[in-house]
């Protein structure tokens, strides 16, 4: 037996073909003979490796079909083996029709090639253009784009804050300090009017680092009697004779 | 009021029907060449006026798709290819998968697959889809909601059809056929009938 | 040798030409004629013959773009052809433009412009002012006296809000939109000292 095996697509091909070769009416086609011609193109022939695994089902199946038929029947509630030989053959029927009706429509006359339609079609409408579309989403999309395009676009800018310096605070320490004649609180000598407690923590912070400093180098004495208690501030000894001479 | 052939009414009436199908690129419906004509003209009656003039001329009008185009004439078509360029035509496997799908229409892949008894390569569908040949439409509820296939108007334009009606019945297709002549089956000592 | 007018070769090179330009998708040079042509036909010739034939016909043979096609004749163009409604879209900014003047009227010019973080065109505005989308309504006080513009009934009407309250909150727009202007500023998180 010798088949081209390039045209075949899978086992059922093979199997339709191999019902041809038969000559016979595929509806009454020995599933026997068709399964012995089947076994014998699959030990002759070189199969190609990606029809393999479809092939092997499709072997096994008969395989077992066959064997089915040969025992002697044995009372099974499954299906027979005449039922199944059937399905495969309504199967190979199936796909002979439809072969024949992909060799009908092939034969047709088709547009392209026998017959050939308006090549260069005219344009037979004409657009009025005047309504729009414009629905919700679109609209709410366009305000989402354009807001964060020009959220992104925008160099960040903090907000704008005036908060109370170190040397803010030393130069308003200096002026006041030799006004007041004995210990005085440190927020004595911080700027009054500040408005929100960010300013005023920045205020005191800056107001004790300047006068940690104005310390560091002999100006003023600091002393805190209890932890957070409150931080007194005088000028000191040295500073105090120095003005009074 | 009917216009009647021969009659100048008539007469404009053709000019408009031949003047709007000659220049659509689409088969033309009945209704919309109906939208075209002056009252009282029968675009029926007008299409079948039409269809006989045309007859033998070398751009005939023919019934194709639910609607009517003018198509050149078969014997013109060496002549014609000469010069025009011609598609190459379908691969076996896509004429098959499109034949099953004529055919069985809705219809998902692994049906098709199961009817080939083999795989459907994607550049099957994809030939196909390029041509407009077929289409989906909706899903098949199964597990996978597999895609349902179907042939498309274009289709019909393909190979010059009215309708699907137009397909050879079923049984035809292989009784008919002298290439598997029904011979009884030889006798075999196991044959299944 | 040549095929004369009348005779029947020269017949049968008018049905090719006929059928070929009829095919052709551009209009067919009488070189390209002249291949598809029989031996000793001459393509002026036949299509000379064939655009005196075709002449007052419904379909005429036309010379175009040094070719040959044919095309309707033009006084049946108001009959065959549809006057279909293509609604336009509005342009992005366009788009842009009429988002924001629904969320923030009044709301001025150089106000939107703000917003937007880009320019908004005159062209754009005379756009919407033409649709009836945005109208303005007095001016603001501020130096210039910039119009203010707000939104029409014909807006509310095209995008199918009963009122204004029905456009979803900016917030749900767009998330963490602290350069809006109009948005009142937060409450300090920490209160201390």
């Amino acid at each position: 037996m010798k088949l081209d095996l390039d045209g075949f697509e899978g086992p059922l091909d093979l199997l339709l073909d191999l019902a041809r070769s038969q000559k016979v009416d595929i509806r009454r086609i020995s599933i026997v003979a068709l399964v012995d011609q089947y076994v014998l193109v699959l030990e002759a022939q070189d199969i190609r490796l990606e029809l393999a695994a479809d092939w092997l089902v499709m072997a096994a199946w008969l395989t077992w079909l066959k064997s089915r038929l040969l025992l002697p029947e044995e009372s099974e509630p499954e299906e027979d083996a005449e039922t199944l030989a059937g399905r495969l053959t309504d199967r190979l029927a199936e796909l002979d029709r439809m072969r024949h009706a992909a060799f009908w429509l092939g034969g047709q006359v088709q547009l392209g090639r026998e017959s050939f339609g308006r090549g260069a079609p005219e344009i037979l409408r004409l657009e009025d253009r005047s309504g729009i579309v414009a629905d919700l989403p679109a609209l709410l999309r366009a305000y989402a784009t354009a807001r964060r395009r020009a959220t992104a676009a925008a160099p960040y800018t903090p907000k704008p804050r005036r908060l109370y310096s170190v040397a803010d605070a030393l130069a308003r320490l200096r002026l006041l300090l030799g006004r007041a004649p004995g210990w005085t609180v440190l927020q004595g000598f911080l700027p009054e009017g500040l408005a929100s407690p960010l300013e005023r923590r920045a205020a005191l912070a800056s107001g004790l680092v300047a006068a940690l400093e104005e310390a560091r180098g002999g100006g003023l004495d600091i002393r805190q009697d209890v932890a957070f208690g409150p931080l007194l501030i005088r000028l000191s000894r040295e500073v105090r004779h120095e003005r009074a001479a | 009021m009917n216009a009647l052939p021969d009659t100048p009414d008539f007469e404009h009436a053709l000019r408009i029907a031949e003047a709007l199908i000659f220049a659509s690129d689409r088969p033309v419906k009945p209704e919309r060449l109906q939208m075209a004509l002056p009252m009282g003209c029968d675009a029926p009656a007008v299409l079948t006026a039409l269809q006989a003039r045309s007859a033998g001329r070398p751009v005939e009008l023919v019934e194709i798709a639910g609607g009517f185009a003018f198509r050149t004439a078969l014997e013109l078509a060496p002549a014609i290819t000469r010069v025009v360029e011609v598609p190459r035509r379908l691969p076996r496997v896509a004429m098959e998968t499109l034949a099953i799908i004529a055919y069985h229409q809705p219809v998902t892949r692994p049906e098709i697959e199961e009817i080939r008894g083999a795989a459907v390569a994607q550049p099957t569908i994809d030939a196909l889809l390029e041509m407009s040949l077929v289409t989906t439409r909706g899903r098949k509820e199964a597990p996978g909601r597999p895609s349902l296939w179907v042939t498309t108007p274009r289709f019909l334009e393909q190979f010059g059809l009215k309708s699907l009606a137009d397909l050879p019945r079923r049984e035809e297709l292989v009784s008919n056929d002298a290439a598997l002549p029904l011979i009884p089956p030889a006798p075999e000592p196991f044959a299944l009938v």
